[in-house]
């Protein structure tokens, strides 16, 4: 018989739920008020959910140091907060896009506020439990969320951006099912840090069935982190996508996958297992290949743009294989910088809609459209080509300091020939960011009108690029609090 | 014995259901087969102790998806044979043999331990259903309600998407579709 | 004395700044009187600071700090004493005269500021040379008559000739400064220094290989100025410059500038007689190598100028054979008598509007007698024929020649000397005397302004007389210099004396007697030697064959095939490679959902394998 | 004074922004106005320079990010302190004789903008810091080489951004592996250059690094065979870019071996001495050769920029401190030389559009003053004494004649060649009948022409004739640098060698 | 005897069937239908073992992934009518408008 069971309040750590049930009870609540009073504003709905993550926020901030609750299924340690920070920065950032010059349906619908912060809810819960079953709930909840985001674009390339994410994203899944059924095989439990206290007991053996298990999970990871060879949705997706959405989809999916990876790897990359290093250099490096050499020869600005972030996908990847905690704040320091500038890149590209494809029957921002900006818009062309610049990692800009850093990292894990491909790499990628400066500065202007480089700017997304310049140029300044930050909450998460 | 004979009676009917989905030109075919390979799982589930899943297989899976995938199907008009254009045969023959010998190799490794104990045992005389509400409200607490999260959003999800309203006629497809 | 040091020194070249003004203006005579009475004060300062030096005064003077790096410390020294201030006298002599002549020379030339320019800062560029107390100093100066000889030969820029001909000199010139430059080096790792005065007071204490290397070095470069085999053919075609310029730079001063560099050093030269008998071999070869030249040249000019090669010739083997004061002297004796003959052929020239081949003039006497008088003593002192100035410094070399044992040097020069007679009459004869074949085409030959004559006379006195300085000038040169001791016996040395002198005389009569009766026959000019001689032994050829053509040739190869075929080539290759790399690459996003769902599968399928397979060495 | 290095660092840019605002009329004025005031700036840092001091003044430390050791660290010294006047006085004279219409706004800012990077490489003392303004440099030229050249300009861009960015990349994990280094070695993450001044490493540790630093340097100056990037470059640029390029750009190569690879490497630098050697006497006779086929003038002073910067790494690399001195002083010299053949080719080309040698012949008669100035800047660029050239190749190849004689012959062969095809140059186009009509009808030099070249002239003899002030505070420095080289090496050859380099006497 | 690898073999020939569907399938919804047979597949491995070990933690998951399941379908039909509705097919080469 069951004996009754007694569960104390404080034992469940409430405060660790706080941030996700508050963007539930968002969710909830606009659903709700559309259900009461309909042709609201849009702005209230973008307003109504800024303030909602801004409260997520401010219960996430008092938030530090490892702890467990709600029977240890949740896990809120340093790289929690930090991603869900992450998160929540780019969720606000990425919102206030909706609110632009020109009108777009999907904005004017409640479901698409209430979808959005069911999505930021799901990647909360990957980034903040241990449980591969909690993982595995969040991953679909944000990503079918995301997929129906995707699809309420309304454009037909964007229902076919939605279908390949969400098939490839059901194959995905069952990768991760399967994974996660391997490694209850292995050690009986669904949790990681079980699962590694088993595996160091059994001395991780066998060691094929370890492997393999990694292997499906690598999978089912890579396809969130966009690595190669599953990396293949990626331009697609962003191309059918909203500019803003494209950009945060590869800022904040990233990071939550990065987290569970940092979780998962941690287990092996602790145990030494030379095989995982391995195979994360070899992805790591035909990721990185294969994204700068295929984003040379894009015509489309925004799927280049896809292809380097697939590429810097890559690049973090080097410092999962390292695993330690100096590599670990290098993939934070990187995301952060990376955010903004990645963000306000696309941004970018959303203040350049406009309704009609005009150079290019597929493109909306084929390189020819923006030949001889500087002459008819020079103060975006400007801002434009620092966003280039820095993601191409020129300094002083702010995804420089990632570069250094996580360079610095894989030097000193004595890895220096990786350290060169990555610089390598890096130079090649200059190329395809300075092939749309070269198009802004250099050749000679397209069109008379200067509007057309700015017909979707509102006040809101102005300040966006503000907000997302302003840390990008300044980003020397902030490096070393940032980084204080991170160090401060990886050590105190002890990976 | 029973066990055994029930095994592999469920293993053979469910492959072979699962092969006809995979296999079948007809899509009205590959969907029955597909009801009826999920109802034989649930064959499984009883046999490995697991009641609840059972049930909760047959009505979820077989009540409820496949109600769905019958309605869908009863939208794309798919009651004809389905003329698939299937490229590269070689590849997919080396990947799907490849693939399989791989994950069935592996999986045929003796991964278990026997030294393991278990964290939330079945307990003796607890019915399956009773164990699995005691663990889903006490440990799963969490994840269940982010399923509920889950499935309110895929259903807005649904309605939204179904009431989509056009904007775009289709001939873009098509001036995609006359390019290649 | 120091100012009359930097009077001497600056003056040219405050003359040259001032004219510098003018330059892109029109014709101004003040520019050619500023300059020549800046010359003259030049002169008159290198007089003065004679007479002071001969008076015991030796001026070393430390203008201020150059160079100064790592171990050295180079300042701008300048140092007077007996023998740089016999060529600061040469120099501004010749020089204030050739630019007095030159205000008519160039009356009508629309350069004629330009031309007070260079020629003042020639001057200034010499008087560094032969003052300077450092070998850098020297270079200074060596490079910067290079400088204006350069500008000088290409005065008339317009004419391709001359423009190429700048061109040779200079580079030729850069050759041999470039082991020059090496023996600097050489010198300054030795010594730590560049002065004078320390690296001859330690020349002795150095291993005598060393010492024949910096001298073989610093002769390479004395070869290059003074036009010595085998860098000799820029000095014949040097002569498209203005004929002033021939006479003061190609003539009198800068292509003594090799001799004189020997000279200054003697200290170092005098340690390695193994290098100074090559000197004095080369310097015969070349007396009879030019003189054999000039023999068949029909090129008024250019006569001269094989001349002048021969006679440096005859400088470097006095130098050579350790007879410095010899060689001054010689080098003296000749600035006077060869700028002579150039300023008279350069009136002829001016009498010929420009003419300068010899076989269509003729006759000439009559229609500017006191030129040809002029140029008959500037030939019978190079000549060597008593009491012309030639005859002393000529003689003394060839007796030093035959002291030394140096036999068939001895021989060289004196069947050189045979032929500087023939040539030097045979160009008199022609120009001056027969038939006036410059009838037939056309010229009105006249006298030249008196001035410019006027202007020749000190010249023509000094190539008069100028031989009987000869003691007091051995008395005060070597006071610096060593003394030369002739070891056989005054009378062999009479001998020999009378030797030449009749042999010279008799080529003399010879050639007037052959000339008057019309010359050699037509038939002669095809002998296979005199189209040697003709062609200049085919030197010029081969330098345009072997060198010229191939290094462009190599050039064109360099560029077009090495730089642009294969590295730039290789270059691109890379950007290109990616490139289609990256179209190769792109072909995997074919687009189609299958084909990104079977990619995935593939990479789930590699890496089971791996992970089945691949066990790395932990 | 205390902040001196800042203000000359930043006094452009934020006078980039003040430019934003200012009409386009009066743009180039406010550039010239800004950039003497820099000049001015750079100055007063030369006359408040103690020369007695061969180590860092006006030193700057802040500390940006202290748990990886970047900082905020300038200071200048005896070699970095004239190329910084360099810089400050070519763009100033460049922007004089600035005589582009098109987007002038745009080029301005854009210059003071690379002004800023420039004389930020030659003050940063973090290496970080140095690699941000050395990177950074490449933005403005790449859109002045882009926007404002001719034909191919775009090619030539491009080309000439990824070749240097790509040639810096491996220097990156090189700077990065010395921290790591140091903080091995003490525990803390230091990136400046007094700091790794201290650290010795072993030999083969210097030599990897020593490469990679080298690729980096060698494609900025560029040596052969990484220099095909500088005849386009040069090739497509207006001339305010070409000056620039020229004249201080390639100096930052050269300089930052001689402040990085032979004081942190000197073991390697030993070691790799013959190597470097032949490729520059290489450099100097193949370029030279090269300059010598060309058909444009343009591409003539492009390679001779090769030919000559050949000479300075011999200097670098004679180890001593008269070759290192002189390599230092030929960096200036080939600097404002080279800048003002630049100029002059523009000069033409504004008027004819075209800078094809055969289009020209007979210049000196049409345009006698252009042809003064072009023949004063030749007879520097071969080196004639008493112009500023001769003192800097002077000493390159005397320093370099103690490490090897005949070495020293090859790459003298370049004063040599440098004359055929600059004298060639010179003939060819200023020299001969005036054949073509357009040729005619040529204007001379004009005020604006004459105010930007006439200080050039002036430097030009003035810095040959009296070079010595100069020289000295530079020796100060290297003789400085010397001594470290010689207490840091770690093999006793190396050692020796240094020894015997700077000491007379014993040569064979 | 019935063991668990029995089971876990099982689990790989279906999932290996799923694979073999999600290769071959050009019908959008067929497609989906194999991967209900990944998901299938997994979920006769978590009750083998859970049962097993005589631990509920698979159970649970395999409750999980059924409902994951679930709405997997409610979406992707949902976006299956969608596309039909636009381009009146569902086979998958007809989503080619982006490539390259």
């Amino acid at each position: 018989m069951i004996s009754p069971i007694s569960v104390s309040i404080d034992s469940l750590n409430i405060a660790l739920l706080a941030p996700m049930a508050i963007l539930s009870f968002g969710a909830l609540a606009i659903i709700c008020i559309d259900l009461f009073a309909k042709n609201l504003s849009k702005s209230f709905y973008v307003m109504l959910t800024l303030l909602f993550i801004f409260i997520d926020f401010t219960a996430l901030i008092g938030l530090n140091g490892p702890s467990r609750g709600f029977f240890d299924v949740m896990l809120v340690d340093g790289i929690s907060v930090l991603a869900q920070g992450i998160i929540l920065i780019s969720s606000a950032l990425f919102i206030i896009t909706a609110l632009s010059n020109k009108p777009f349906k999907e904005f004017k619908k409640a479901e698409y506020y209430a979808l959005f912060l069911f999505m930021i809810v799901g990647f909360q819960f990957m980034v903040a439990t241990d449980n591969l079953i909690l993982i595995f709930l969040g991953l679909e909840t944000a990503s079918l969320s995301l997929y129906t985001l995707i699809a309420m674009h309304n454009r037909n390339k964007a229902f076919e951006a939605a279908i390949k994410y969400f098939t490839m994203g059901a194959l995905a899944a069952g990768f991760f099912a399967l994974s996660s059924l391997v490694f209850y095989a292995l050690t009986g439990s669904v949790e990681l840090s079980v699962i590694e206290k088993v595996l160091n007991a059994r001395n991780y053996a066998p060691g094929s069935a370890i492997l393999a298990g990694i292997v499906f999970m690598l999978i089912a990871l890579g396809f969130k982190l966009s690595v190669v060879p599953t990396h293949t949705w990626t331009p697609d997706v962003y191309e059918g996508s909203s500019a803003p959405l494209a950009g945060y989809m590869s800022v904040v999916p990233k990071i939550a996958g990065l987290v569970v990876a940092i979780r998962f790897l941690d287990i092996f990359l602790h145990a030494q297992i030379a095989w995982v290093e391995d195979v994360l250099i070899f992805l790591a490096v035909i990721t990185m290949f294969l994204a700068n050499i295929t984003a040379l020869v894009q015509e489309d600005v925004k799927r280049m743009l896809a292809f380097s972030s697939i590429a810097h996908a890559g690049f973090v990847l080097t410092a999962l294989m390292i695993g330690s905690t100096q590599a670990n704040s290098a993939i934070f320091l990187y995301w952060v910088l990376f955010m903004f500038t990645n963000i306000g890149a696309f941004t970018m590209l959303w203040i350049a809609r406009h309704k009609k494809n005009l150079w290019d029957s597929r493109y909306q921002h084929p390189f020819t459209k923006f030949s001889g900006m500087v002459k008819v818009s020079p103060m975006m062309a400007t801002i434009m080509a620092i966003f280039m610049f820095t993601l191409a990692g020129m300094p002083p800009f702010s995804v420089f300091w990632g570069k250094l850093y996580l360079i610095g990292t894989v030097v000193d894990s004595g890895h220096v020939i990786l350290a060169v491909i990555m610089v390598i790499n890096s130079a090649i990628a200059v190329y395809y960011y300075m092939k749309l400066i070269v198009y802004m500065f250099l050749k000679d202007p397209i069109t008379e009108d200067g509007n057309i480089y700015i017909a979707n700017s509102s006040t809101p997304i102005k300040v966006i690029v503000g907000i997302t310049l302003t840390f990008t140029i300044v980003a020397s300044v902030f490096v070393e609090p940032i980084l204080g930050i991170i160090s401060t909450l990886m050590k105190s998460s002890g990976l | 014995m029973f066990e055994a004979i029930a095994f592999y009676t469920f293993s053979i009917l469910v492959i072979g259901m699962f092969g006809i989905v995979v296999f079948s030109k007809n899509a009205l075919y590959a969907m029955s087969a597909l009801a009826g390979g999920m109802i034989f799982i649930s064959g499984f589930f009883f046999l490995l102790d697991a009641d609840f899943l059972g049930v909760v297989q047959i009505v979820v899976y077989t009540g409820a998806v496949m109600a769905l995938y019958a309605f869908g199907m009863m939208f794309f008009d798919s009651t004809r044979d389905v003329k698939e254009n299937i490229k590269f045969k070689k590849i997919i023959y080396t990947l799907s043999v490849l693939s399989a010998i791989f994950t069935i190799f592996i999986l045929m490794a003796p991964i278990f331990s026997t030294k393991i104990e278990a964290i939330y045992p079945t307990l003796q005389g607890v019915g399956n259903v009773q164990m699995i509400g005691l663990i889903l409200f006490t440990k799963y607490l969490v994840p269940f309600e982010v399923a509920a999260i889950m499935l309110l959003a895929a259903m807005i999800a649904g309605i939204v998407l179904v009431k989509v309203k056009m904007e775009e006629t289709p001939t873009n497809i098509e001036v995609a579709r006359g390019e290649k | 004395m120091e100012k009359y040091l930097y009077v001497a020194l600056f003056a040219p070249i405050v003359g040259s700044l001032f004219s510098l003004l003018f330059t892109a203006k029109k014709k101004n005579v003040i520019t050619a009187l500023v300059t020549s009475a800046l010359l003259l004060l030049s002169f008159v300062s290198s007089l003065t600071l004679m007479f002071a030096v001969y008076d015991g005064l030796s001026l070393h003077v430390k203008m201020m700090g150059w160079i100064s790096a790592g171990n050295l410390s180079l300042p701008f020294g300048f140092i007077v004493d007996n023998v740089s201030v016999v060529m600061m006298v040469t120099v501004t002599l010749v020089s204030s005269v050739v630019n007095i002549y030159s205000m008519g020379y160039m009356m009508h030339d629309k350069g004629y500021n330009r031309f007070f320019t260079y020629i003042s800062a020639f001057v200034f560029s010499m008087l560094i040379l032969v003052m300077s107390d450092n070998f850098v100093g020297l270079f200074i100066g060596w490079e910067g008559v290079g400088l204006c000889s350069y500008l000088l030969i290409g005065f008339w820029y317009e004419k391709e000739s001359a423009s190429w001909a700048g061109n040779e000199a200079f580079i030729m010139n850069r050759v041999a400064d470039l082991g020059m430059l090496m023996g600097l080096f050489l010198i300054y790792w030795q010594f730590g220094t560049f002065s004078y005065e320390e690296v001859f007071a330690h020349v002795g204490s150095v291993n005598v290989g060393i010492v024949t290397t910096i001298g073989l070095l610093l002769f390479v470069g004395a070869m290059g100025k003074s036009a010595q085999f085998p860098f000799h053919t820029w000095l014949a075609d040097a002569m498209e410059g203005p004929t002033p310029v021939s006479a003061l730079i190609h003539a009198a001063t800068m292509v003594t500038a090799g001799v004189y560099l020997v000279i200054r050093a003697s200290d170092l030269f005098m340690l390695i007689p193994e290098v100074g008998h090559i000197i004095a071999t080369l310097g015969a070869f070349v007396a009879v190598f030019a003189a054999s030249m000039a023999l068949v040249n029909r090129d008024l000019k250019r006569i001269i100028a094989y001349s002048t090669l021969s006679q440096l010739g005859y400088m470097f083997v006095a130098a050579g054979l350790g007879a410095y004061w010899i060689a001054l002297f010689h080098l003296m004796t000749h600035a006077f008598f060869k700028s002579l003959l150039f300023l008279g052929a350069g009136n002829v020239m001016h009498a010929m509007d420009d003419e300068l081949d010899i076989k269509k003039m003729g006759g000439l006497f009559n229609a500017m007698p006191y030129t040809a008088i002029l140029m008959a003593v500037g030939s019978v002192a190079l000549c060597g024929v008593y009491p012309f100035a030639g005859f002393f410094s000529k003689d003394m070399i060839l007796a030093a020649a035959f002291n030394g044992g140096n036999f068939y040097i001895w021989f060289a020069l004196f069947i050189g000397a045979g032929m500087t007679a023939f040539y030097s009459f045979r160009l008199v004869m022609l120009v001056f005397f027969g038939d006036k074949v410059y009838k037939k085409f056309g010229f009105h030959p006249h006298e030249t302004y008196p001035f410019v004559l006027w202007a020749l006379l000190p010249l023509g006195i000094l190539a008069t007389i100028a031989g009987f300085f000869e003691h007091p000038f051995e008395e005060f040169v070597t006071k610096v210099l060593d003394k030369y001791e002739f070891s056989m016996s005054h009378s062999t040395e009479v001998g020999l004396i009378f030797l030449t002198s009749a042999f010279v005389i008799l080529v003399i009569v010879a050639t007037i007697y052959k000339y008057s009766r019309g010359g050699f026959s037509k038939q002669l000019e095809t002998m296979p030697l005199y189209l040697l001689l003709k062609n200049q032994y085919y030197i010029p050829k081969l330098y345009e064959v072997a060198i010229f053509k191939p290094y462009y040739a190599l050039s064109k190869f360099a560029w077009k095939q090495i730089d642009v075929r294969i590295i730039d080539f290789s270059v691109d290759l890379i950007a290109r490679v990616l490139y289609k790399s990256g179209q190769q690459s792109r072909k995997m996003q074919s687009g189609n959902l299958s084909d990104m769902l079977r990619w995935m599968i593939v990479g789930t399928v590699v890496l089971l394998a791996l992970a089945i397979f691949y066990r790395p060495m932990v | 004074m205390e902040h001196i290095l800042s203000l000359i660092v930043f006094f452009p840019l934020v006078a980039v922004f003040f430019g934003f605002v200012i009409n386009k009329d009066s743009i180039k004025t406010f550039g010239i106005v800004v950039t003497f005031v820099e000049f001015i700036f750079s100055i007063v840092l030369w006359i408040g320079f103690d020369t007695n001091n061969a180590g860092f003044q006006f030193v700057e430390y802040v500390s940006l990010i202290k748990q990886f050791g970047v900082s905020y660290y300038l200071g200048v010294d005896g070699i970095s302190l004239f190329l910084v006047i360099l810089s400050t006085f070519m763009t100033l004279v460049s922007l004089i004789g600035l005589n582009i219409k098109k987007d002038i706004k745009n080029l301005v800012l854009t210059i003071l903008f690379l002004e800023m990077t420039l004389v930020g490489v030659f003050l940063s003392l973090d290496m970080i810091l140095f690699y941000i303004f050395w990177e950074l440099s490449l933005i403005p030229m790449l859109y002045i080489i882009g926007a404002w050249g001719s034909g191919q300009r775009i090619y030539a861009a491009i080309k000439f951004f990824l070749y240097t960015f790509a040639g810096s990349a491996l220097m990156l994990v090189g700077i990065l592996y010395l921290g790591y280094q140091y903080f091995i070695a003490t525990g803390t993450w230091s990136f400046s250059i007094p700091d790794w001044h201290l650290l010795v490493l072993p030999f083969n540790m210097q030599l990897w690094l020593f490469g990679a630093f080298f690729i980096a340097f060698a494609v900025k100056v560029p040596m052969f065979p990484f220099h095909t990037w500088l005849p386009y470059a040069h090739g497509q640029a207006p001339t305010i870019g070409s000056v620039l390029l020229a004249a201080v750009m390639l100096k930052m190569g050269t300089y930052a071996f001689v402040r990085f690879s032979l004081p942190l490497f000197p073991d390697a630098s030993v070691y790799f001495l013959y190597p470097i050697a032949t490729i520059a006497i290489i450099m100097v006779i193949y370029a030279a050769m090269v300059a010598y086929a060309q058909e444009d003038m343009k591409q003539v002073i492009a390679y001779s920029s090769i030919s000559h910067m050949g000479i300075i790494i011999i200097g670098t690399f004679a180890m001593n401190a008269e070759g290192i001195t002189g390599a230092i002083f030929l960096m200036l010299s080939h600097g404002i030389v080279s800048g003002a053949l630049f100029m002059l080719v523009g000069v033409i080309y504004d008027r004819r559009h075209t800078k094809t040698i055969s289009e020209f012949g007979g210049l000196a008669t049409v345009m006698p003053r252009y042809a003064g100035i072009f023949g004063v800047m030749m007879m520097a660029a071969v080196g004639l004494p008493l112009t500023i050239g001769f003192v800097g190749e002077f000493l390159s190849l005397l320093g370099f004649y103690k490490v090897n004689w005949f070495m020293t012959l090859l790459a003298g062969t370049g004063i040599i060649l440098g004359a055929v095809y600059m004298l060639v140059l010179f003939k060819r186009s200023f020299f001969g009948e005036v054949t073509k009509q357009e040729n005619r009808e040529l204007k001379d030099l004009d005020k604006r022409e004459f105010a930007a070249l006439i200080p050039l002239v002036a430097l030009v003899i003035i810095l040959g004739v009296y070079p010595k002030p100069v020289l000295t505070t530079i020796d100060m420095s290297v003789k400085k640098m010397i001594n470290l080289m010689q207490k840091k090496a770690v093999l006793p050859d190396t050692r020796k060698l240094l020894i015997r380099v700077n000491s007379v006497g014993g040569t064979k | 005897m019935i063991t668990l690898t029995h089971y876990l073999t099982l689990t790989g020939i279906l999932f290996s069937l799923g694979i073999v569907g999600v290769l071959r399938r050009k019908n959008l919804l067929m497609l989906f239908f194999s991967t209900e047979i990944l998901l299938n597949a997994v979920n006769i491995g978590f009750a083998a073992v859970s049962k097993y070990y005589g631990d509920l933690s698979g159970q649970i998951f395999s409750f999980f992934i059924i409902a994951i399941a679930a709405s997997e379908v409610a979406v992707g039909l949902g976006l299956l009518v969608l596309w039909y509705k636009r381009s009146g097919t569902i086979d998958l080469d007809s989503l080619q408008m982006m490539k390259g």
